[in-house]
């Protein structure tokens, strides 16, 4: 069990969002975290990041505990986050963004390995590694933001709604390299796009209002009423 | 006289150039989405329209009237309203004051009347039970609902949504399409929307898509038409539409 | 909202002026602090930008009725009213030219380029050496010759408590005609979300002109008042002095940023907190200020009138606008 | 005519100071976004070390640069953590005035502690005459001084792993807590080293000011912070040294100028050619001189 | 019970000779009150000071001013020291018609603006450089060109004014007259100036604290002159304390010195009345009062014997009018002549000033201030011209 979250409650100053969560994620796996907006799938993320501090609960990581650690550590141990809305250097270049990327001392010693190794997964940054990260289009920059990422060789990788705002084509090759990644990554995928999401993952969990309210094997997930009728739009 | 004429519009930035010659025409009462790959150019040319950046060449006109060179406050005065793709409330204010201030500045309706429009387009919109929440509290589908009442209480003519699908799951886009539909159909409002690569909300709304690629115009027609255009599938759909 | 209750206080600090002329020095200085808490609020509190050179517009009103008395003695009594005329169209002027510019500016910049302008207007008067230049302006002999040694010594004490309730009771009636206009809405719209503001056909630089100039004008009248008129001095030195914005805000975050009734709830607390302090530790006088306003935007930055109002029902709330 | 080279000298010992006084303020706009207003009272602060190294211990200002370092370091961590960080949450309009507030208070304070007079030291080393006019050694070694400081913290800057950190971190903290910074711990360094600088920079100043020393010393050198740190790009450390010449110059070179031409202040006129600069780049190139 | 009320700037930028100034007063209100008060219309009155503390800040001074007038009820005013805290002042006493004595502070514009009820003791500040010029004269009539740098404060400005005219008078070239801000840090571009000029004389209209900075920087830039000479600086104790040798041969204006010798032999020498202490009484009471108020011994200097003169000119006038009335109390000084310790007073009746006073020319000599002139009152001859800045810094004293 890579990751395991026990009855966690989170949110903002006083505001509850969460409430009592409980969620795994199997080594080598995907797990997708899906529901409606507002449910809390961000602050679930955040929370197990520790940018949001949680307020109940237990968080472990490989064993560990890992509850009340600040972001910069859990980087360290190998946990990583592509927030919403992507986060990047926009004045730094694509190379420098990966580079930046690899700023923990273990990933340092690793930096041209792992370079290699994201230029290719994601071919259209080497082409732009001089160019600046801001000027890159959405679909660049959610590459970009994977990469980096990635830089830091993370054991554990958290995306917040890859999806938002690629073109239709550029989704499905970007959840193909998802795929490619989970051979030696644990993966933990937020994701409007339910079917997609579904469809490239092991396990799912279904959020709404701040609490699990169904999980199970993704392919089963995929056939249940309820993520039809709500989800699916069917 | 056509709504919105967009006349050979570039925009470079440095040595991109993220809008290349971009034409085209937006009538009364209809329904106009723009799609494209990322990057494509996009969000730029909605920001040409509404002002936020001047174009290096080409122009913009509204009711005949050139405003290429017009703020983006005087645009909104004219009758062109933006619904932001991220909503931007105003926290401390209810959701009523939210939408007088939108009846005032942008409906030009003085105080008294703004209170009485906004009370209307609080409940059109389905927000009635919310009005004098304020609107930090409100929940994202919520705030989304409100970006639109604000955006109506300008009296617009030309509608701008930016993405207002984005984040909504497909309950959600299903409910939104059937409003946004509802306005354009019963208040003779015109729209240019950028739908967020949500194909089915596109055919389901738009009288005519304008598909962009690498800052020009590659593809405009009906959705059904356009959208299975054989480049179209290409460079953005991967797979045909249906 | 309902302004009875401030403009009910101004009024009867007037009347208890005339009753019980020996506390009228109290009385001036009390409601200086409230006028100045005032002006200060209907730029600060209403915008949330922070004028520190807010002295400048003091020191316009102090020049425009200085600079009358002074230069223009031909005009007899009437370099009076010429004279406040002259201040509030020095400070209207200035802050309409610095308002046009700077306002677009970030609050942070704004804030350096206003400290800048208050130092460049009082530099460039004490090194071109105009309007007496770092020597000042002395008005005793000139009040004494215009309006007659009486006249002079009773506008120098009454005129000038007089203009000072005026000028806080005119500046609650502004607050409130702004507050119940479009302006209102459009002021707490820019304040919250500006780049929403202008999209929604809100024209932030002029309502934040709108509240900067009104604001400058109020201190251009207290200007008038406290240094020709009462002092019968203007020196360059002390009608620039940075520090009066600290007062201003240490009135306004005690009573409560943004509302009507915090600068009258914080000068009534702010003159007999200082008095006190200087009574009995006068050697700590000078921390009062200071530590107040960090006190307060530290623990409590809302003030008392803030906080009152969000335990108030909102039907009582209106009148302690 | 009138030989303006003495002045010219004048200008350039006396701008590195004012170079590196403004430094620290830059250095804390280009990472927090925020305006020290406080400025001043941490030189203040700085002269007050040297002077109480100079007249306790005899430690010339070289070396109680260290401790000033020091000090500063401490009061921006302080500073950071009492004050920064939980009103950054709010606005910053708070910010802004709690540091205004906050540097009239230390000079209160310090008033209270060390009482009004006006104190100072000479650190006497000898002196060398050119062209008319007498440079002090120890006048030399404080500009020397403030250069090497400022190369150094470029250094820091652009070749260090943690000057790599602040600049992730201006860029976007979000992101750059995602890849392992501790962004609190480099907010809260940068305030050390921010104030530190110009805890610093007061400490060299005291080399400049026989005479001066005095709790209410600080409030000029705000002022002259914010007219050197805007010409010299509010984000720029370097900038901001530079333009800590030319302002130098533009005092000295004002004078003899302004003061021939027959103004009243010579000085005032001076300094208001520096204020009226200050609001041109503020309005027209508000990323100062070496940006485009 | 007679009240005299002062807003003593006993903190802030002018501390030191602030509490010199009270501390006089003080020191003469006990004397008067050891000596059974003052006989006001055939009663003897106690008398009482109160003082507040105004930070050495103009306006706080005017309103403690009017507190003390409208809450406490003085009978009278003592002025606090600095010329712009006491024309801060004068307006407060003229609107509510209580005289003042003005000490410690003598721009001559406080007595231009035909208040009533404001009355120098001492000279105005225009007259301060007028017997170093004086002596200069006579002693080396080829002394030609004078520079004079001056703090651009309410004193100093008379001073530097005063000086220049009566340099000219002299027949003396004025080669430098440069302004400097009263709370700079930096004097470096005027004394290039001065550098330029190479003056014969170098006259400073300077404070304490500016004053030493203008001497620190005529060293470092070795501007050398026959004579330099600064207001204010010079005659305080610590002046020598901080420069050591540096400041031999330094000369300073002052009202009075302890070294002055006036007394009531003199003044019925001069037929003329002699009031309060005596010389060597004064100086034990204020050494008394500033023991007690500052733990410390300490030598009266000028601010206080002027503070102290301050006070018994206007019991003087109580005694005299009868009342302490303050319009009675005035036309009784305006048709008096009497002698203190601090010297002779005899009041001009239009603009309030002491017409009496004269003033005494001070010089560093082997550490030590003596009076140079007037050659009555001199405990010295002048040293003239001065050392040079590389033989007082080497050590060598100014002994002649
Ligand atoms: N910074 C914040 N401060 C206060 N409330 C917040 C904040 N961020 C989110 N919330 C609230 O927390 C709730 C859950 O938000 P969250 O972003 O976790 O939802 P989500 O499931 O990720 O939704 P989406 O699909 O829109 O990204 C929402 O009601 C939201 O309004
Ligand atoms: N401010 C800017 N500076 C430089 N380049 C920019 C800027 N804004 C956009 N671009 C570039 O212009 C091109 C068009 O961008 P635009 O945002 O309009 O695309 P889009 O069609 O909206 O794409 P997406 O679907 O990914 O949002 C992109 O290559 C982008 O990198
Ligand atoms: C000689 C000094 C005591 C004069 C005083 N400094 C003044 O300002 O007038
Ligand atoms: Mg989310
Ligand atoms: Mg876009």
């Amino acid at each position: 069990m890579a990751l395991r979250v026990e009855e966690l409650s989170s949110g903002y100053g006083k505001v509850q969002v969460l409430f009592d969560i409980s969620l795994e994620a199997n080594d080598k796996s995907i797990t997708a975290l899906i529901g409606p907006n507002g449910a809390g799938k961000t602050t679930t993320l955040l929370s197990i990041m520790g940018v949001v501090k949680p307020w109940r609960g237990r968080i472990t990581f490989n064993g560990n505990d890992v509850t009340y650690m600040p972001p910069h550590k859990k980087v360290e141990l190998g946990i990583v986050l592509v927030p919403e809305g992507r986060r990047l250097f926009p004045n730094m270049t694509v190379e420098e963004n990966l580079i930046m990327g690899a700023y923990i001392k273990r990933a340092r010693q690793h930096l041209h390995d792992s370079l290699d190794y994201v230029y290719t997964l994601f071919p259209r940054l080497k082409e732009r590694r001089k160019q600046k990260a801001g000027t890159l289009s959405g679909g660049e920059q959610q590459m970009l933001a994977i990469a980096r990422a990635l830089m830091s060789r993370p054991s554990l990788l958290l995306v917040d709604e890859p999806s938002a705002g690629l073109a239709p084509k550029v989704v499905s090759e970007l959840l193909e390299t998802f795929k490619q990644i989970k051979e030696n990554i644990t993966i933990v995928l937020v994701e409007q796009n339910v079917s997609a999401a579904l469809a490239v993952a092991d396990t799912g969990y279904v959020l709404e209002n701040g609490k699990i309210v169904l999980s199970g094997p993704a392919a089963d997930l995929l056939e249940s009423d309820h993520v039809k009728k709500a989800y699916l739009g069917v | 006289m056509k709504l919105l004429v967009v006349e050979n519009v570039t925009k470079k930035f440095g040595g991109l150039v993220a809008l290349n010659g971009v034409s085209f025409e937006v009538d009364r009462g209809e329904f106009v989405a723009i799609v494209g790959p990322n990057g494509s150019g996009k969000t730029t040319l909605l920001n040409v329209i509404n002002g936020v950046y001047k174009p290096d060449g080409g122009r913009v006109l509204f009711e005949g009237r050139d405003i290429t060179n017009l703020p983006a406050y005087a645009r909104a005065k004219l009758g062109m309203s933006r619904a932001f793709q991220v909503p931007r409330p105003f926290p401390e204010l209810t959701v009523l004051e939210n939408v007088i201030v939108g009846a005032v500045f942008n409906g030009g309706y003085d105080l008294h009347k703004a209170r009485e429009v906004a009370r209307e387009v609080v409940d059109y919109v389905g927000l009635g039970r919310r009005a004098n929440e304020l609107a930090g509290r409100l929940t994202f589908n919520e705030l989304r609902l409100l970006e639109l009442a604000r955006a109506l209480a300008g009296r617009p003519k030309l509608l701008m949504l930016d993405e207002v699908m984005a984040g909504l799951n497909p309950g959600e886009i299903d409910n939104m399409t059937k409003l946004i539909r509802k306005i354009v159909e019963e208040k003779g409002i015109s729209a240019l929307s950028l739908v967020e690569h949500r194909m089915k909300a596109v055919v389901q709304l738009a009288h005519r898509v304008v598909v962009m690629h690498q800052g020009r115009v590659i593809a405009e027609g009906p959705p059904n038409i356009a959208l299975n255009n054989p480049v179209v599938v290409e460079i953005y759909l991967g797979k045909p539409w249906r | 909202m309902k302004p009875y209750l401030p403009l009910a206080t101004y009024s009867s600090l007037l009347v208890l002026a005339f009753i019980k002329p020996d506390m009228s020095q109290t009385i001036a200085t009390i409601a200086f602090y409230m006028a100045l808490g005032q002006a200060v609020n209907i730029f600060v509190g209403l915008t949330g930008y922070v004028n520190f050179g807010y002295a400048a517009f003091l020191a316009m009103g102090a020049y425009g009725l200085g600079v009358a008395i002074a230069y223009m003695p031909q005009l007899g009594v009437w370099t009076l009213p010429v004279g406040l005329l002259l201040g509030m169209a020095l400070a209207g002027g200035l802050a309409l030219a610095i308002g046009a510019v700077a306002l677009r500016l970030r609050s942070a910049y704004f804030a350096i380029a206003t400290i800048g302008i208050n130092e460049a207007l009082k530099d460039l008067i004490i090194g071109a050496g105009i309007w007496g230049g770092s020597s000042g302006l002395v008005l005793g002999y000139n009040m004494f010759q215009e309006y007659g040694r009486d006249t002079a010594l009773f506008l120098s004490t009454v005129g000038s408590t007089v203009l000072i309730l005026a000028t806080g009771f005119l500046a609650v009636v502004a607050t409130y005609l702004l507050q119940s206009k479009e302006a209102g809405y459009a002021l707490a719209a820019i304040r919250q979300d500006e780049d929403a503001a202008k999209v929604m056909g809100i024209n932030p630089t002029k309502y934040k002109l709108l509240a900067f100039t009104l604001s400058s004008i109020f201190s251009a009248l207290l200007g008038s008042a406290v240094f020709p008129l009462a002092a019968t001095q203007v020196f360059p030195d002390t009608a620039f002095k940075v520090d009066y914005i600290l007062d201003g805000l240490a009135v306004m975050f005690l009573g409560g940023a943004g509302t009507v009734t915090g600068a009258i709830a914080g000068g009534l607390l702010y003159v007999p907190l200082r008095l006190f302090v200087g009574q009995f530790f006068p050697n700590y006088q000078s921390l009062v200020t200071p530590l107040l306003v960090l006190l307060l935007v530290l623990f409590a930055p809302r003030g008392i009138i803030g906080e009152l109002r969000t335990r108030l029902p909102l039907k009582l709330r209106d009148w302690v606008p | 005519m009138i030989d303006l080279i003495p002045y010219f000298l004048n200008g350039l010992i006396v701008g590195s100071i004012y170079g590196l006084i403004a430094i620290g303020l830059s250095f804390i706009f280009g990472i927090l976004r925020i305006i020290n207003v406080a400025h001043g009272s941490f030189v203040m602060l700085g002269a007050y070390t040297a002077y109480f190294f100079f007249v306790l211990w005899a430690y010339p200002p070289l070396l109680s640069i260290f401790a000033g370092l020091f000090f500063g370091m401490l009061m921006g961590l302080a500073l950071y953590y009492a004050i920064i960080k939980p009103l950054s949450k709010i606005g910053e309009l708070h910010v802004l005035v709690a540091l205004f507030a906050l540097g009239s208070l230390i000079a209160e304070i310090a008033r209270i502690v060390w009482g009004p007079d006006v104190v100072g030291f000479t650190w006497n080393v000898g002196s060398v005459a050119v062209s008319g006019y007498v440079i002090q050694f120890s006048q030399l070694a404080g500009a020397a001084a403030a250069l090497s400081i400022a190369l150094l913290l470029q250094l820091m800057l652009y070749r260090t792993n943690f000057g790599r950190s602040i600049r992730a971190v201006v860029q976007d903290p979000v992101g750059a807590q995602m890849v392992g910074i501790d962004v609190d711990r480099v907010f809260a360094l940068s305030t050390a080293i921010g104030i530190g600088l110009t805890t610093a920079g007061g400490v060299l100043l005291t080399l400049f000011i026989p005479v001066g020393i005095n709790p209410y010393m600080g409030d000029p050198y705000t002022l002259m912070a914010f007219v050197i740190a805007v010409m010299g790009g509010l984000e720029s450390t370097m900038g901001a040294y530079i333009a800590g010449l030319i302002f130098g110059e533009i005092l000295s070179l004002g004078y003899p100028l302004f003061s021939r031409l027959g103004f009243a202040g010579p000085y005032q006129m001076s300094l208001f050619i520096g204020f009226v600069i200050l609001i041109l780049f503020l309005l027209f190139r508000p990323t100062g001189l070496f940006r485009s | 019970m007679i009240v005299i009320g002062t807003p003593a700037a006993i903190s802030g930028r002018y501390s030191t000779e602030g509490q010199y100034i009270l501390w006089g007063a003080m020191a003469a209100v006990n004397w008067i009150n050891d000596h059974g008060g003052i006989n006001c219309g055939g009663k003897m009155v106690k008398v009482r000071l109160i003082y507040r503390d105004s930070q050495s800040n103009a306006q706080l001074a005017a309103s403690i001013a009017e507190s003390l007038i409208t809450q406490d009820h003085v009978n009278f005013l003592l002025s606090p020291y600095g010329s712009d805290l006491a024309i801060a002042v004068s307006p407060v006493a003229e609107k509510y018609g209580v005289l003042m004595a003005v000490v410690g502070a003598s721009s001559d514009r406080i007595f231009q603006q035909g208040f009533k009820y404001v009355i120098g003791v001492a000279s105005p500040a225009s007259h301060y450089f007028w017997s170093v010029l004086d002596m200069v004269r006579s002693i080396d009539p080829s002394a030609k060109t004078v520079a004079i740098l001056y703090s651009d404060d309410e004193f100093d400005r008379y001073v530097a004014s005063g000086a220049k005219t009566h340099a000219q008078q002299l027949g003396f070239q004025v080669v430098v007259y440069d302004p400097y801000p009263p709370t700079t840090q930096d004097v470096t571009s005027q004394v290039l100036d001065v550098k330029n000029a190479h003056p014969d004389i170098i006259l400073v209209a300077a404070h304490y604290a500016d004053g030493q900075l203008v001497t620190q920087t005529l060293y470092q830039q070795n501007v050398t002159a026959k004579l330099i000479a600064l207001t204010v600086a010079p005659l305080v104790p610590d002046y020598y304390k901080a420069l050591g040798t540096l400041a031999e041969c330094i000369v300073g204006p002052s009202h009075w010195e302890p070294g002055v010798n006036y007394s009531p032999e003199l003044a019925k020498q001069k037929g003329i009345d002699w009031f309060g202490p005596t010389r060597d009484e004064f100086i034990n009471y204020f050494e008394q009062v500033a023991k007690q108020m500052s733990g410390k011994t300490v030598e009266p200097g000028y601010e206080a014997g002027w503070a102290a003169e301050g006070v018994l000119v206007l019991l003087y006038g109580v005694q005299k009018a009868g009342s302490v009335d303050p319009n009675l109390v005035r036309q009784a000084l305006a048709n008096s002549d009497f002698m203190t310790f601090f010297g002779e007073f005899k009041m001009n009746a239009t603009n309030g000033l002491n017409v009496a006073h004269s003033m005494v020319v001070t010089q560093w000599q082997g550490g030590q201030r003596v009076v140079i002139w007037p050659s009555s009152a001199a405990q010295s001859k002048p040293f003239y011209p001065s050392l040079t800045w590389s033989q007082k810094a080497a050590g060598q004293l100014c002994k002649p």
